[in-house]
Order: structure tokens, then C-alpha cells, then sequence
């Protein structure tokens, strides 16, 4: 499979890029973050993304979607990662589309992927329930009742918790066979939501289900059987979440050799040192990996590829640990102006650490990657 | 030895034994714990509570703000041997430092080394008995790294200079009576030799101060603006165009300062800490690659203050530490940036978490202000630079 | 498209691969294993067996011992579609190279590029068919990654040069017939602007060549020695003083040759090497540091790979290698360090033995010699140094 | 405790260093190779080297010993691994002599102390049988007889066991319970040696024991109790290994920075390279935590530490870490010359790889640092 995006993918990039440069750059963020929005994203500017279409990039056309793919889809979200937009993008769109594609039953489909695909719900996935991320270690509880079910327990760090419509959430029966998923309204009687902010700037919450009621309907997949789709949908957030990541990381890395190309340092320009030069292209060589690891993870969702979860894994690890490099390294070479809140610098750092545990960080993948690999 | 010299030293070891057990209050005696649990002095100083005014003013009244320095300008002229044994004791005890400032620990010793009879009655009497807060003026926002690289004028009027420029990373400029500055007296000359030192009064038309914001929040630092700022002469510190040699003399002071940073504080060990935060199975840590790191670090931080040591032994043996702090201050710094990555990781979700307050999010607030370690007081690629040029003696181009 | 062109390719494929099925032997369509499997040519060579003398006359005949050179010197003539076709026909048979020789792959190309008429028609139909062995005379013993710091002098003498100096890692100098080789012919001038390429028969006086011996045992490299060496100016190849073009031409050539080193051969996954020299423990791996190491090369191998694989596509899209080939040489070859010291690690004792011939102690010996893979053919460093400077363009002081 | 050598311990430094300069440099090491000697060292020397006393430096004054202390006898072994010295001192020194002086009793101490004291016998550890460092790990058989023991079983990786006049090996009953300690003499019936020459041109045997008798008192300690000595004499052995390659680490940097002060490229010293001189500083660092680490743990060993286990494992694990590093970089910094037999960098990289895994790799190393310490 070629290793080139094309000239579809290139035109969508483009125009991401364009509309992100002018819509929503670092500055952006940081606006968002010094006026303590509430929401914690900009609603405004998620109904535009929703317009041009990339709220639908992986709906299928049946579900009001664009059906594009997910290389193309990935272009998106590294021109994303470029200008740190805070939105709904994965949580929404990575994880929550993914669960009810590729778990729902047609009903499910019908009634939340066109209105996904419009902008007009958010979607957030309830899982985590230890301090780090080990998805299928669940007690939230749901028991039967005459007319549904009841979903008791306490989920932490769920993106966008305090704005989504339907949370998403992973139960286990009380003797823990296997995994249930539920579709829940986030106003149902029961929830209480109690929003966190992160070191991002971005939100996530944690959100408390005491007896919550839901119907019937609310059953995603089978009953115990949705580990599958769970991982499923994480391992296509891991690698959507790394396009993202990618894109963070390219645009940290640019702005440092432009400023290494800048700064004047005993009479000259600091670029001409060879430890930096020699720093700066060991960075290159390890972004280049992310680069093919990324695309190629990518090509993987799309042709339904059984490495997935191994390139889930290869690729958010290797692109977890690149990250870390390249935003440290950005502020160490920005020097005493890297430490300052007024340079950008610093959001691609903390941005870095939040994405690198979302989904498991490169120790869990690189453990997971060994595991899978069967050693 | 002397016997008479240990004889008095022994009574002068009972006699301070005795006063500080009269005279230190029991609040005193608790570990600090944060910054204002020592005094700082200055016109706007307050005390945090009444032993800490009363202790002040006790130390004060002995000269001992200050041991070491001549009974003349409000020490406790101490001889070595003496000071030694009041900080012996003074520790054994848990006795808090009374003051703590920029001007006890930089100025002070610059002074007593490069100043004037005037300058010496003047300033360092102020600095025992804490009236006075001294900050540093030195970084300039475009010079990083090459210090020597300033910009802010003081251009000769007669009988004062009249400072412009704007210095940076002046740590709490906002709250400074006077500033102690590097300024350039002679633009013509290779940088290094026209640069002065001089004493700058802060509460003066000209002189504006705003505070730094960080990566990781507020800060100490500020950004200090001079407009024709008035400098009479006789705040000419060292002679003119002679700055360069006591801002040398500050530097290596400071960086060794900044060195042991990754060991205050931080009592609890790193495996511990991963233990409570990540969790055991099978009695191994639960994140595998994890634990390599987390034991890969205990035995770099082992080495490194085994190294310190052996360093300040080989140095009481005749082989002074000299460049060898370029070594600490790399090492230390780069290995507390690691420390907090690892104890990010481990903190997972919750230790991402960035509060309105700096309390609720300390821990990725602190690993944000971490990075700034191989910044401040020399980046680590000077450091290196030293290693290479003064401890390998690998030559320059 | 051109249908006519088409079928004539689709016809030109069935000719072939008649011809291959009729006159390629059996046994030179299984897989290459050693170096001898391919015939080399040389006035010393033997061929290691019948039928690799059959295939490589056939072959020879036809042209195809260099399938794209012109008829006039010995090659087959084909056009660049005509060439793939007997490429991907050869490829899909199994057949082996008829022949492989530096003459073949360096020299010749270089001299169809920069050789008149009169040095084409005598060297390259003498590597076509076989009768010439090439060497290389670049490296000298001081001069390092700085190739153009050569010493090597030709001195006019009328009709010829007289070549003196020495050359290092000279591959298989000692079975050489003949060498192409960079002399200094203007010591005046900056250093790339005083070089020539010249052709040098190696069987004269003063000529004298002794083999290399690596730290990981004997190796194909030499030293070779010339004193006052006759060279004909006929072989003066590009013009007096132009040889630093060729060099450079010929340079680049070699380091994407390289970078591919770390893919051939090896086939079996390093897990699985893991697995059966270290030993599973509860399914993972017996050494748990050892598992994150191998995780993470794993992955590393995977990377590097693809990147191949993606840069290869984005050529063909229209965005040249060019200084990629650097990243590629680099990345590559420090991957294949690591992993020979993962190998040696996980091989234990047994790994670590040194027998008397190359096959008892292997791995120590292979892994001895995936040192130099970072060195030849442009050390890491002045890899480093072009990805900064040509990719990055980051400037020189 | 001080970490500055003493008067006396900086004589026996600087006599070392004199004799092994004149007596025993790198040279001399390739001689021993090229001239294929069957014993793989020099008895000469070594009779000279335990006339100075070096091999009584840890065998008390009772048997004819010179109680030195392990920080003096490090300075010795750190100046070995300088001139890379094949000698039986690790495996006749540091360990045997440890065990029989740790584990053996008055007779034992008697009869073999003083002969290795003088340099008259060598005896050499025999207990690796896996191809990784196990020593735990037994298998090598003792059954009781009517006037002693019998033992069975095949041994790898015998330090110097071409040579040694005596084995120690560690054995185990039928039920394995526990080590059993036994010294036997090597000319023993059913003993077969099978030399072994390894990369540092040092050897090392496979010693097979086949119903090879042993009387009553061969053995040494209680039967099944042999793991305290054998481990407080292995972490000894650590420590002093990890003496030795702190020496060869000293020098091997040595040589690299004096070549990078004098190879000249593109008309100027390489010395000069920004990037060469951080990666050499760099270097400097991480030797500088070796030496502390070495000279803090042979103070373990002369304060009968109770943590010598740890401090064994750290040492071992960072000095052969940073061996490693250094003895790589130093023949990627020489170049081609690094690549050639001729130049003597690559005889340090050789010797690092067995050393490192001698008694133990970093892997290991890391590993157990991280047991012993609870995590």
C-alpha cells in the first residue's frame, strides 16, 4: 500500500490547515484557558468543524457520514495536533463513533451517528476507573431491572465529561464476566458530573453513576461481550490520538529549529552549534519514524487489518516517547523565553503529557506491544 | 591542636548551647516548610508570627543574622571555628535561619570581597538587621546563556550614572528595595570589559517591575524596566568597567547553589512513591518498564550524591572542586527533570490535573517548573561546555 | 499509453522468459547464501562451480552481465523497460546475478557518466566480461570522514603520472587487477579543487597491498601502498583536477548502498531470537529489562522500514531521497549496532566465545563488526552533520 | 566514612600502576593472544604479582595474609583493568578466596589460604550452568558415600578452569534443597575441562563432573546452606569486577579524549566539535558516579555492610552500563583506526562485553537492585 497520501487526503489537509491557521491557532487555547470557559472547548467553532465535515470523516455515508477513511481522517487530526485545538474531535469522534459503529445495532446507528456527524451531540467514552489506564479492569456495576438496567460506580478522567450528551460507559454484572456497554443520556437521573481541569488546558471529568436507570435500548452489543468493541475503538483512538500527537509534535519541532535558525547566543546564532545541529536531526530521524509508523497504523484501521491492536500499540508507544523528546527539548532550547507562559512552546509540552496517557502511555503500549508479540 | 583553642571553643560551645535553648522559641525549632517560614527582611517585610519576630530580633541584636561578617557592619564576627560550632549547634537544635536574603547570601559576600568602607557601612549593616530586600539584576532578555551580552546602559551625568535597559528573571523584583545590576559603561570595548556593577535604589521614578509568568504559574521572577534611573557614583561597586570580575565571583556562588536543589525537600524515596502510586503484583511493580526506570534512577541519584560527597572530600584533601561544580549543577538538575517525569507517569490521571491554585495540580505545576533547572544558572549545554573546556581541556576552535 | 510499446515489452517478456527457463541451471536459481555464490571475474578468479560458469558465459553473451550498458562495451543494450522486465523476470525465477563485481557497480557507472570514448570501450567490456577486478583507492590513513584531506600524490612525469602514497580500506585490494583511484595532482590549490580520478593497473612495481585486520578478525580490506606507480595519462577519467565531481557522484551511490545493510540477511525476528536464547517466564520474557529493550527495537526496526518504504513512495511522487539517504545510513546502522549488543546479550556465555575461525564465536565477532557499520561510508556524525545543515538547513558558522 | 583513598592505599595505587606499565600493559595482553599460550595467562607473572602480595590482599594476617582491605585491594584491580590484565585474580582472588574465607572452616582456611597467598594454587568458582548468570540455579548433583560424596553435573563458564588447581562448585541434593558448597581438587577422577577462549581473549572451561569423588571434607559450610556464601562472595566479586572496569572505563575514555585532542578532520582538531565534546563530557559525568559508586561499595565490603547486596547490584548494573557506553563511543570516536586490530581501544570493548556479563549484566543487575529493594 503506498505510503503517500492522495491527492484527496492532501486537499482535506490543506483545508484543515487553512481553516485552523485562522480559526483556531495556540492562541486560541490560550484564550480559552485565561477566560475560565465553562465548557472548556468552543462550541462555535466545533459546529464549523462539524460543517466542513469532520465531525462524519469515519460515519458511514448510510449514517449521514463522509465515509473518508482514516488516513484521511488522520490528516485532520495532525493539522489538529499543529494548532492544539481543544475539542470534542476524540473523545467524540474517535471513540464514541467508533463504539456505536462498530458495536451498536442498526437502531443505535440511526439514532446517534447522523446527529454525531452534524455537530449537534457529543459522545464520551466512561471507562477508566483506576489512576492509569487499564480499560478492561472495570467494577461499575449494572444490575437488571423490570424495564432495563441500573448502572452504579465512578468513572474518572472522561474527556469532555461536563459537556457531553451520552456518555458511553463499561459495566461488568456482579460476578465480572467480561465487559457490558451501555449508552447513557448524561441527564439521567443519577449522574453527577464534577469537571477537572488538566494541565492541557482541556477538561476531563469525574463522573459518578448511583442506580442510574437505562433502557432496554441502552445496550450496546451483546451482554459481557463488549471487550472486543471496547478495544477495538480504544486501539482506533491510540492510533487517531497518535495522528494528533504526530501533528504536536512536527510543529514543536519546527518552531524550535526555526528558533535555533533565530537566537543569537556569545555572537551567534545558536543553530551553528553542532550539539544542537546533532540534537535537532536525531529529532528529525525519530519524528521520520513516527511519521511511517503513523500512516501505516492508520492504513491499518482501513483495510480492517488483525495487527491492528499491535499497531495500535507500536505506534503510540514509539509516538508517546518521541513526543516527550521533542517538547523537552523545545523548551530546554528556547531556554529561559521556553519557560515563560507567554511562549507557546510550553502548551506542546503539556498537551504532550495529557496525550501520552490518554489511551495508555508508551510503558503501558511497549508492555502491551511485548505482551501481544508474545514475549 | 591548640589546647587552649579547643578549651575555649568548648566554652563558647556551652555558652551558645545555653543561650539558644534561653533564647530561640520553641516554633522555631520545626523544620520549614515553606518559603515564608523564614523571614526575608526589607521595608515590606512582615513577620509570620510573633516568634519569628522575637527569634529576628534576638539574632539580630547578637550580630548573628550574620556570624561570620565584622561586628562593624551588624555581624557576629565569628571566626571560622566559631561559626562552625553556632551552625553545629544551631542544627542540633532544629533552630530556624532568622533571615534569609539575596542580600545575606550574594551581595553580602561581593561586598565584603570588592566593596568600599562606605558601601560596607552602608549597605551590609542594613542587610544583618533585614531592613533592606536586595534583588539581582543580571539576565537581559536577549543575552540567555551569554550573560556577558548586555544591553542596559548607565550613561555618565556628572555625579550619578543614568540607567536604561531592561533586565529579566529578577527574582522578587516586586518586593526589592534595591537591586544589585550589571550595566554596560562602555559600549566600545569587547563586552566583557565594559560592564559595572552597581547598586540601583528600586523606589525611584524609572524603575517599573512586572512580575513573570511561568510554564508552571506564578513565579519569584520579574521583568524590571529602567528609564534614566538615577545611580549617584558612589554606588559604583568594584570600579569602573570592573563589573565582569564580580559577576564571575557571583556566578560560581550560584551555581552551586542551584546544584543541590534536586536534594532538598524530596525526603520520601522514588520507589516508594511508585509503590504507592502504581501499585505491586507479584511484589514487582505493576508497570514493568516503569520499574527499570524508577531503579535505573535510585542508582544515578545514589551516584550523584555519593559523587558530591567524595567531591567535597577529595576537596578538603587539596583537589578543589572548581569546575567539577559544572558536573553537580548538569547532573543534579537534569536528573530532578527525570524524577519528575517518572513521578508524573506515575501519578496518572490525576497527577495531570492543573488546578486554579497552585496546591490542587502540584505535581505537574512542579514538573512543569522543573524543566527550568537546566536553564537557570547556566544551561546544561554550558555546563557541558565547561566539563569539555576546563575539566577535559578539550581545545576550542 | 503506447500500445505498441506495450506489446513489444509483453513479447520482449515472453523471449526472456523462455531464455531464462532454457539456459539459467537449476542450481543458480536458489537463493544466494555466501559472498562466492556470485560470480566476481578477476584474472584470478575460478568459478566455485560448473554451472556458475555456464550461467555467467551465457549470460555474458547476451550482453546481460550488465544488462543496460550499450552493445559497444559488451552489455545488452536495453532500454530502461526492456531492463525491468529482465529484472522482475530474473527475480521471479530465482536466478542469480551472473556476475558482481565494483567494476560493475561503481566504476562503471561512473565511467558511462565521465569516461571518453576510448576508456569505455577498453574497461567496461572488460567488466562485462568478467576479466577485470575493480578496487577502490579513496580512503588514506589520515584523512577520515575529511576524504577530500587526501595525500596521495600523481605527479606529472610527460607521458604518465607517477602515483605515491597510501590507501586505506581498500575492499579486495589483494585480488585486484586494476583501481580507480583519487590522487592529489595540485597541491596548491583548496583541497577539492587539486584531485583527479585515475584508473591504476595494480599488477606493476611499487604497488604493494596487505590486508586489514578488523577487531573482528580477518576482512576483506587492505592497504595498499604505491610508489612512484606508472599511470598513463589515457587514465586520467573526467579531466585533470575534476576527480572530486566523480568522487561525490560515486559517494552518493555508496551510502544508500549501505543503509540497506541492517535489512539483508537477517530474517528471524529478534523476539523470537529472545524468546529461544532467554527463555519465557509466566509467557514473558525471562529477563524483564532485556523485554523493553527488545519491545522497543522491535518497533524501532519496524519504523525505520517503513520509512524506507514511504520515502521510497514519496520519490516516486516526485519528492527525490536526496539527503534522506543520510537519514537512512544513520538510523539504520546505529539500529544494527543495537541489536547485535541486544544478540550478544541475550546469547549468554556461549555468545560471548571466540573460537580460532569466524564460525566458533559468530555472533561476538559479527557483533565486533557492526561497529564499523556506523563509521564506513560516512560516519554517523557526518550524517548527522547533513541532515542538519541539507534537511534542516540549519547554518554553518 | 571518607571517600578519598588513604596514604597507604595510594602507594599500593601507584606501585600497581608502575609494575603493570612495565610488567603487564595492553601489549602484553596481545601476545598472550597471538601466541595462542594454552594456560591463557602469564604464571610468571602472576607469581610476581602474588609476590608483591596482590593475592593476599583479602586473606587475613593468620593465613598469611595481608588484610589489606577491599578499598586498597580495589586500587589494584582498577589499575588491572587499565592494562587489562588476563590474570586468575577475579576468579582465584575475589571469589574463591572469599568463600573459603567466608564459608569454610579452620582446617579448610589452613590448607588453602596460604597457597593462594603465595600464588601456588588457583581455584576457580564452578556454578553457572544455565548460558545467563543463575547461580541460584542448581542442578549439579551431590549423593553421600560411604567415605564422602559423589558429584555430578556439567558447569559452565569456569573462570580460568583450564587452569585452576581446585573447583569450588555449588551443588544441590536430589530435592534440591539448598546449595551445597564442595572444593575439589581438579585432577580428580571423572573431571573433564574443556577450554573455552572468549572475546577478551580470556578464558573460561566447561568443567564436567562425572561421580567425581570428594571426601568428607570437601565440603565447605553445612550441607544445604551453601547460598549465604556463595552470594555475600559473588557480590564481592561484583564489587571488585566492578573495580577492574572502572579501571578499563578510566582508560578507555582516556585514550579518547587524548585522540580527540590529536586526529585531525577538515583541517582542524575533532577535539573542537561542540558535538564530541558534550558527548565527552557527558562521559566524564556518568564515570565520575561510577568511581563514587565503586569506592562507596568496596567500603561495604571492609564495614561488613548489610547492604552489600545492594550496593553490589548498583555498581555492577552502572558501571556496565556505562562501560559499555564509553568503550562504544571510544572506537565510534577513533574512526576506522577503532575498527582495526592494530589499535588497542578494541581490545576494551572486547574485555567490557565479558565483564559485563560476568556475575551478572546490567539487565540483571537492574533487575535484582529493584527486588531487593521491594518494587
Amino acid at each position: 500500500m503506498n505510503l503517500v497520501i492522495n491527492e484527496e487526503q492532501q486537499m482535506l489537509k490543506t483545508s484543515a490547515k487553512e481553516f485552523l491557521k485562522n480559526r483556531a491557532p495556540v492562541e486560541a487555547l490560550r484564550k480559552l484557558r485565561d477566560s475560565n470557559d465553562p465548557k472548556g472547548y468552543n462550541a462555535q467553532l466545533w459546529k464549523e468543524m462539524a460543517e466542513m465535515g469532520w465531525a462524519s470523516l469515519n460515519i458511514p455515508e448510510a449514517y449521514g457520514g463522509m465515509d473518508f477513511g482514516f488516513v484521511g481522517f488522520g490528516q485532520v487530526l495532525e493539522e489538529m495536533g499543529r494548532t492544539l485545538v481543544a475539542s470534542p474531535m476524540v473523545s467524540t469522534c474517535l471513540v464514541g463513533t467508533s463504539i456505536i459503529n462498530f458495536g451498536g445495532n442498526t437502531m443505535q446507528k440511526e439514532n446517534y451517528l447522523p446527529r454525531i456527524a452534524e455537530g449537534s451531540i457529543l459522545v464520551s467514552l466512561a471507562s477508566e476507573e483506576s489512576n492509569a489506564h487499564r480499560p478492561l479492569k472495570v467494577s461499575t456495576q449494572f444490575s437488571k431491572t423490570d424495564d432495563g438496567y441500573s448502572i452504579s460506580g465512578k468513572k474518572i478522567f472522561v474527556l469532555d465529561g461536563n459537556v457531553a450528551d451520552y456518555f458511553i460507559v463499561t459495566t461488568t454484572d456482579g460476578d465480572k464476566n467480561g465487559i457490558t456497554l451501555f449508552i447513557v443520556d448524561a441527564k439521567s437521573e443519577g449522574i453527577t458530573v464534577e469537571k477537572k481541569i488538566m494541565m492541557d488546558s482541556r477538561n476531563a471529568a469525574v463522573v459518578t453513576f448511583d442506580n442510574v436507570k437505562v433502557s432496554e435500548t441502552g445496550m450496546i452489543g451483546e451482554e459481557g461481550k463488549g471487550d472486543k468493541t471496547l478495544e477495538k475503538a480504544l486501539d482506533i483512538a491510540r492510533i487517531g490520538l497518535s495522528a494528533e500527537m504526530l501533528g504536536s509534535m512536527q510543529e514543536a519541532f519546527d518552531r524550535t529549529v526555526a528558533y535555533l535558525k533565530e537566537r543569537k547566543q556569545f555572537g551567534v546564532v545558536i543553530g551553528t552549534f553542532q550539539a544542537l545541529q546533532h540534537r535537532a536531526a536525531d529529532m528529525y530521524c525519530e519524528i521520520q519514524l513516527c511519521k511511517s509508523l503513523v500512516i501505516k497504523a492508520l492504513q491499518a484501521i482501513d483495510t480492517n487489518s488483525p495487527m491492528l491492536p499491535y499497531m495500535a500499540s507500536m505506534t503510540k508507544s514509539k509516538v508517546g516517547e518521541t513526543l516527550q523528546l521533542v517538547t523537552n527539548e523545545g523548551i530546554q532550547l528556547f531556554g529561559g523565553i521556553g519557560m515563560t507562559d507567554d511562549e507557546e512552546i510550553g502548551f506542546f509540552m503539556k498537551r504532550a503529557r495529557v496525550a501520552q496517557q490518554t489511551f495508555g502511555d508508551y510503558n503501558y503500549h511497549l508492555d502491551r506491544f511485548a505482551t501481544l508479540s508474545g514475549f | 591542636m591548640d589546647t587552649t583553642i579547643q578549651t575555649d571553643l568548648e566554652v563558647f560551645r556551652i555558652e551558645i548551647k545555653a543561650w539558644l535553648e534561653a533564647n530561640c522559641p520553641k516554633s522555631m525549632r520545626t523544620p520549614v516548610k515553606k518559603f515564608e517560614d523564614i523571614y526575608g527582611g526589607g521595608s515590606e517585610a512582615t513577620f509570620d508570627s510573633e516568634d519569628q519576630k522575637i527569634w529576628f530580633e534576638r539574632m539580630r541584636d547578637k550580630g548573628w543574622t550574620a556570624p561570620a561578617w565584622p561586628t562593624a557592619y551588624g555581624g557576629g564576627g565569628l571566626n571560622k571555628a566559631e561559626h562552625k560550632v553556632l551552625k553545629a549547634e544551631m542544627k542540633k537544635m532544629g533552630c530556624r535561619s532568622p533571615l534569609w536574603s539575596f542580600g545575606l547570601t550574594m551581595l553580602g559576600p561581593a561586598l565584603l570581597e570588592f566593596g568600599n568602607e562606605a558601601q560596607k557601612l552602608e549597605h551590609l549593616t542594613k542587610i544583618t538587621r533585614g531592613e533592606v530586600w536586595w534583588c539581582q539584576g543580571y539576565s537581559e532578555p536577549g543575552a540567555g546563556s551569554d550573560l556577558a551580552d548586555l544591553q542596559t546602559r548607565a550613561v555618565d551625568n556628572g555625579d550619578h550614572f543614568l540607567v536604561s535597559g531592561q533586565k529579566v528573571w529578577t527574582s522578587y523584583a516586586d518586593k526589592a528595595d534595591w537591586c544589585f545590576c550589571l550595566v554596560r559603561t562602555n559600549p566600545e570595548v569587547p563586552k566583557h570589559h565594559g560592564i559595572s556593577f552597581v547598586l540601583i535604589n528600586m523606589r525611584q521614578p524609572g524603575v517599573e517591575v512586572r512580575p513573570i509568568k511561568l510554564i508552571s504559574g506564578s513565579s519569584p521572577f520579574c521583568e524590571t524596566f529602567f528609564e534614566e534611573a538615577k545611580v549617584p557614583k558612589e554606588n559604583l561597586v568594584g570600579g569602573l568597567n570592573n563589573g565582569w570580575t564580580i559577576a564571575k565571583y557571583l556566578l560560581t556562588h550560584e551555581r552551586s547553589m542551584i546544584g543541590g536543589i534536586s536534594e532538598a525537600g524530596q525526603q520520601k524515596l522514588l520507589s516508594q512513591i511508585a509503590i504507592e502510586m502504581v501499585g505491586l503484583e507479584n511484589g514487582k511493580l505493576a508497570d514493568p518498564v516503569l520499574r527499570t526506570e524508577v531503579a535505573r534512577w535510585l542508582i544515578n541519584g545514589a551516584g550523584i550524591k555519593w559523587s558530591m560527597e567524595r567531591m567535597m572530600d577529595e576537596a578538603k584533601a587539596g583537589d578543589p572542586i572548581g569546575a567539577k561544580s559544572s558536573f553537580f549543577k548538569y547532573y543534579a538538575t537534569e536528573l530532578n527533570k527525570d524524577k519528575f517525569e517518572l513521578m508524573l507517569s506515575m501519578g496518572g490521571f490525576e497527577g495531570l490535573q492543573w488546578g486554579e491554585d497552585y496546591l490542587e495540580g502540584k505535581l505537574a505545576r512542579d514538573m512543569c517548573r522543573t524543566k527550568g533547572n537546566s536553564i537557570e544558572g547556566g544551561t546544561s549545554e554550558v555546563q557541558l561546555n565547561i566539563i569539555a573546556k576546563r575539566i577535559l581541556n578539550l581545545p576550542t576552535r
